[in-house]
């Protein structure tokens, strides 16, 4: 496939390897932002084929693990109310409530449907005009105009049966974070192609200025991930802290215009708590007041009690890249992707979950 | 085989009934009329007797005996229908086995509202799916339950067959040096069925390459005899879990190679977009042959003649490094470790 | 996080009395709709990246060769990389994970 | 069986699921834990092999080959469960071919949101049927439908059973003076089913009496041997329906005595309110024999000793007056045509 | 059973079956008003013990026989209706309506529920408050009680969502219908027992006067239909023309009073189609105004295209016992119990059901 | 039509907030409930005549013995059917249909 086999060809991941080994003189570490990107190191086995040197921290950039447990228990509690069709993505289905997932409510009898996109959702509506479709709308910027558009055409539509539940997250908040917490102790950033791809990079001008950090824009194929390593051991041996951009085929400066222009439209800036780290200062998108009509959290009343999260995961530090998931006490023993405590054990972006699959394993497996 | 075809030649008897309904399963008059209206003649053969409890036949020394009941969802796929489906995956389970398989039950549980024609066509499959693979049904059974308390039809196929005089298919068998091979591209029936799936589906020309694969693995049992070690088809949970479970019940390591994986481009496109890992998708129409290195070539070459062979390939071996571990070696070279599937391969958003 | 792909567009049509335009856009010989609404600019033939039904970016083929000239660019490249060796097979044929 | 006993002595294995879900059908993982999760420990034997596609064992000779879905709804029904019906049905109908039951396949479809505990319940009767009857369950399969889809629980058995070598079971065989055997009272387990069904509900201590009938019919066939032509277990349809199935497939005409049909008071009492004919309910413990004139008399005495068999008695004859029909004779001297059950039988209101 | 099993006693039929060879000297016909009895009759094959001399006619009383094609097809329209659970007796499910039965609707996933009693859909209703539920309410005399007891448990529990779709039908009218219709030759009757216990004696009395016809109300035991026969016979042998109550232990001469005033609360007379005989006047009941609230006919407005009854069947002659069942063209040919063209197929009350099984077969079985 | 029959009223009990008297009925050895506002006088003991869940008439004993005493009181019988020969098993012994 153009696009995808070119940059997963094995004889220019090896050239970018020797280059890395080449220039690489000094112990770095490095946050993928995106689990995406996390995922694709996995994936690709590109972890255990990086000079030594060269750590890499997984970052908080998986929408589904930094969904906070009470938005989770609203969407089981809509679920399991008899008249909704609770639609979301794959991944989301698993992640665990504070009593259960939304595969075990599933399990129990709620509607609830898995889709490829919110935009299947509104069709879903548009077929079932006596049932409520509630789409649990997670994502970071990329998702977020595909989300915006459901609602735009479910307004269209004149549906009056389709809401969001929106857990919307921002990038940009979340890397001050990261920076700002005193344990974690990241020199450079890749930063996410595909949420760039529609802000553009203009938000992470000031944050490379502000605290001298590398930063490139990266790619999700084995060759961008290297091309963007490689982009940012040079900064980090030259001294540098720049922006760079490694994902110029799809990422522009501005962004993307029109899909800035939809989420105006749809969403508006908040506060917003992320599971694991407590809430960031407007490090969220919630549905504003002209499309109050869409948003599930107006339209249906529900009073989900906050409930702490378990007292032994420490998914917050692996999020900021703080400690490994092997350091926490459960990983591998009472949390497993089969059952997890943390939503990082969940998703297969989640960094528990990648560990899981790799260092438990790996450490014995390959010598 | 081609349904169109098969169809235009068989039409099925006139009947006074379009539906499927609870009387049908009740076991009276209207269960009888369905047996005699000539919609099961279909399957007619000298030991089939709808009339009694079961069949009897003869047949002597070591039997392999499975059983599978099929569930798919959508019933129709490209490619196919759950009625072949179930000829061919009790068929290639007992083949499996390293058995030659000879006899099959056959049971239906049948969706109130089901449409005959529909009915009909999955019995034409099944016709055809049971002459290809030359096994003879010889009892069934058919219940009807409730609108909404199964999913259009749900079949049951148990198959008995005899051990080919050569074979000697264990576990146990298996040793470090083995070469692991697939007998054809894998995920292909997976994503086929997904491509029709409320919520995922796409348009394709990816077909499910469900075979029976009896008359192939007997022929590889007529050449190499004992040094096939051991059989297995990747159904549920893909090639990543039947290596999972080779390695465990040997207490070996296996190595694979992305890059020696077949997989047809369609499938891995649908993969990409969905975000899915083809080791993890169902299979039908392929399996896997644990064999000795030194005709791990031949036993290849030899596989390769076979319709549902050419896109056969070595994948990987048997080590002794990292016991219960299977250990993929990606395109690029790296190294990641494959694990069972964790619950249901779902569509992801990242 | 954002998984999307990037896909060629085959066909346009019109949905939504006009107002919105959908693609048929084929990745590795599949095709799924995606919105365009967000890639006004984008035409047949075009790859546009896909990300849960809506075409998100344009895919800039100039952009996509200064990846392999990157190293060559700066000076640690003996040998080009030749482009007809990296391109991808877009046809039906096998292809090897 | 007692179940509550059994439970007691078997506790569950400790699991961090209390439902099934859809990966646990999914081939990977949660199917591999719930395999290994000990629950299915409780069938082991031998022969038992969960991680290959088959059971292998030898068997020779004339072998009998059957199978059955069950789709009963509720699933847990008084005096019993789906999990013993499913075998004691397949080793019945085994046995109804004049068969000893020896192999058994058991394969689940499974509903999402079954709890572990209901299955585990279903799992301890199986055992404890399996144990009862004496046969093996040498392989398995366990699907997992979407809520919905489903209906808690379907189970098919297939067996193979090895010919009792004085059996001639054949309905060739019957001819006119046989004599008409049921081996006990008749309609308890369909009126059992009943009283539990949404609508129809009432209270009663009538308890389904279904129980494998192998031992009772290989002790017939080594006694009587060749003069028992036919054995059938009157299960959907009832015993109207068998009359009417041996009726026509003999040519022959059946006379039935009402006063001599064995129904418990209960049952009937069930019968009349809701305006049901015992004759059409279906059975589970009980089976037809037809045997020749001269030894009926010392087979009832024989089947009389069985612990299933007491309530047994001859309740007509093979005549050769109207052939294909089948003709009772009411308490009161009246006669009447009994027909195979049209449809489902359905309560009355008048 | 106590109240049963004496009533079947062998002996006892014996005794009664000689009494009347006894005392039977002419040709007689007789109806048996209710189906009930007929079904009595076919089971314990008393047909064919009775003299030779006397002929059974099946009547009109099989309320599901009766319910006219218009009726069915509208509960047909309210069960597909997708949020209506449609509740009815067991028997009434099968008969045909214009297009399908409610059964095969069934199959094709109207939520369909077979009820032993109308107040078991009304604990449906209150445990499916979303739901329409409508219980279609056929019957006679002797079930409109049990139909107008739902409905004033369902006021009492204030529901809302329970409704019933009534075809009550009465029995004095349809007998007088009977006996003007010139073709018709019934000498006797034996009224319906059950009908009866409801509604006493008194509106049968001038019918006896009018008409000069003998009537015994009769029970439905083997020993209740002989005795009742057999008072009849006596009556026609000696040239009388009474009204006598053989089921005295149920049937009081002033009926059951407390029934009556339920009836009286939700229903009132009118006109009534009978399927195969046409409109009779003033035999039908239907739901009052009080009650209008729980008039499925009312509270669903459904325009059903009144269809034409099949023109082969001779449901109406076989109903007023003008003609046999076997005189009709399509009697055990297109007319089956498995394939009804009329509703006296489908129940095994109705005559051409009973003549199916019995007649057909027997003749050849029989000798 | 009115299938219905005759049982024995085991206990009664007030429903809807003392508004309806409900009872549970057998008949040969089974229990359903039946409502018994169709016989306020009916008590426990008493045998119903039970049509669709609703008990319409109580049974009348006496009433009942008429029916074996009719062939004798219109002469037609020698011996008098004995009481005991006829009155049916109430235990839960098996019946012969
Ligand atoms: S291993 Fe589990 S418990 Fe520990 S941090 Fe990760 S998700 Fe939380
Ligand atoms: S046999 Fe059928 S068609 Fe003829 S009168 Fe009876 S119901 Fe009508
Ligand atoms: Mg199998
Ligand atoms: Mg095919
Ligand atoms: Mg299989
Ligand atoms: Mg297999
Ligand atoms: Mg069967
Ligand atoms: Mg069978
Ligand atoms: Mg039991
Ligand atoms: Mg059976
Ligand atoms: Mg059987
Ligand atoms: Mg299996």
């Amino acid at each position: 496939m153009k696009y995808l086999s070119e940059f997963r060809n094995p004889e220019i991941v090896e050239q970018y390897i020797a280059e890395l080994h080449k220039i690489t003189t000094k112990p770095w570490t490095i946050m993928e932002v995106c689990g995406g990107q996390t995922h694709s190191l996995v994936k690709n086995g590109i972890l255990n084929i990086l000079p030594k040197q060269i750590t890499m921290v997984h970052g908080p950039g998986c929408p589904v693990c930094v969904t906070p447990l009470t938005l989770i228990d609203k969407a089981l509690y809509l679920a399991e109310e008899k008249n909704v069709i609770l639609c979301s993505y794959g991944d989301m289905i698993r992640v665990p409530g504070s009593k259960r997932s939304l595969l075990e409510a599933k399990a129990n009898g709620a509607d609830i449907r898995i889709m490829y996109s919110p935009l299947e959702a509104v069709k879903i509506a548009q077929e079932n005009p006596t049932r409520e479709v509630v789409f649990f709308a997670v994502g970071f910027e990329t998702t977020a105009p595909a989300n915006a558009l459901s609602v735009i055409h479910a307004q269209r539509l004149g549906l009056k049966n389709y809401s969001i539940l929106a857990s919307h997250v921002l990038v940009p908040p979340a890397m001050e974070a990261v920076i700002n917490d005193k344990e974690a102790k990241i020199e450079a950033f890749l930063a996410a192609g595909h949420v760039c791809t529609i802000m553009g990079m203009s938000e992470y001008e000031p944050i490379v200025e502000k605290y001298k950090i590398p930063m490139v824009v990266t790619g999700f194929e084995p060759v961008d991930l290297l091309q963007g390593i490689l982009m940012t051991v040079r900064q980090l041996e030259n001294g540098e802290a720049k922006l760079e951009n490694q994902y110029s085929r799809v990422v522009k400066p501005e962004g993307n215009p029109e899909a800035q222009k939809v989420i105006a439209k749809v969403f508006r800036t908040d506060d917003r708590e992320w599971r694991g780290i407590g809430t960031i200062p407007q490090s969220g998108w919630e549905v504003n007041e002209e499309m109050a009509a869409f948003d599930a959290n107006k339209k249906f009343s529900v009073n989900i009690q906050k409930v702490p999260e378990c007292a032994d995961c420490i998914a917050g530090q692996v999020l900021k890249g703080i400690k490994k998931p092997f350091e926490c006490s459960q990983f591998g023993k009472a949390c497993t992707p089969l059952n997890p405590l943390g939503a990082p054990m969940v998703s297969s972006e989640g960094a528990c979950a990648a560990y899981y699959h790799y260092s438990e394993a790996m450490e014995e497996a390959l010598v | 085989m081609n349904n169109s075809i098969l169809s235009l030649s068989c039409p099925m008897p006139k009947l006074d009934f379009d539906v499927i309904t609870l009387g049908h399963g009740s076991g009276g008059v209207l269960t009888n009329k369905l047996l005699e209206s000539g919609v099961f003649d279909l399957l007619k053969n000298p030991i089939l007797d709808e009339h009694h409890d079961g069949a009897i036949f003869e047949l002597d020394g070591k039997l392999a005996f499975s059983t599978d009941s099929y569930v798919i969802s959508p019933v129709f796929f490209p490619g196919g229908n759950i009625g072949e489906l179930a000829i061919n995956g009790t068929v290639n389970d007992l083949a499996m086995c390293g058995a030659i398989p000879k006899y099959l039950s056959l049971s239906f549980i049948l969706e109130e509202g089901l449409t005959m024609t529909e009915f009909w066509e999955i019995l034409l499959s099944i016709k055809a799916a049971a002459e290809k693979s030359g096994i003879f049904i010889v009892t069934g059974d058919t219940k009807v339950v409730e609108r909404g308390k199964g999913d259009k039809i749900f079949i049951n196929t148990s198959g008995v067959g005899q051990l080919h005089p050569k074979a000697a298919i264990s576990a146990k068998r298996v040793q470090v040096g083995d070469k692991v091979i697939v007998s054809g591209n894998i995920a292909t029936h997976g994503i086929a069925i997904m491509s029709v799936r409320e919520g995922l589906d796409f348009e394709t020309s990816i077909e499910s390459d469900t075979i029976n694969l009896n008359h192939t693995v007997e022929a590889l049992l007529d050449t190499f005899g004992n040094d096939i070690h051991l059989f297995r088809d990747p159904t549920r949970g893909g090639v990543a879990t039947v290596l999972n479970e080779i390695a465990r019940d040997t207490k070996l390591g296996i190595n694979i190679q992305q890059k020696d994986i077949p997989v047809i481009e369609e499938v891995y496109g649908a993969c990409e977009l969905l975000g899915l890992d083809p080791l993890y998708v169902a299979n039908e129409g392929v399996f896997m042959a644990i064999v000795s290195a030194e005709i791990a070539d031949d036993c290849l070459k030899k596989l390769q003649t076979f319709e549902n062979g050419q896109n056969a390939a070595i994948i990987g071996e048997v080590v002794s490094e990292h016991p219960r571990q299977v250990v993929l070696q990606s395109r690029i070279g790296g190294k990641r470790v494959i694990n069972m599937l964790v619950g249901e391969q779902l569509p992801r958003i990242c | 996080m954002c998984l999307a792909i990037p896909g060629k567009i085959k066909s346009i049509e019109y949905q939504y009395d006009g107002l919105v335009r959908m693609a048929k856009v084929v990745f590795g010989g599949i095709t799924k709709e995606a919105s365009l609404e967000m890639v006004p600019d984008a035409k047949e033939g075009d790859y546009v990246l896909v990300h849960v039904g809506v075409a998100i970016s344009i895919v800039d083929e100039e952009e996509a060769q200064k990846t392999f000239k990157y190293l060559e660019e700066i000076g640690e490249i003996d040998e080009l990389v030749q482009h007809s060796q990296i391109d991808a097979s877009e046809g039906g044929t096998q292809w090897r994970n």
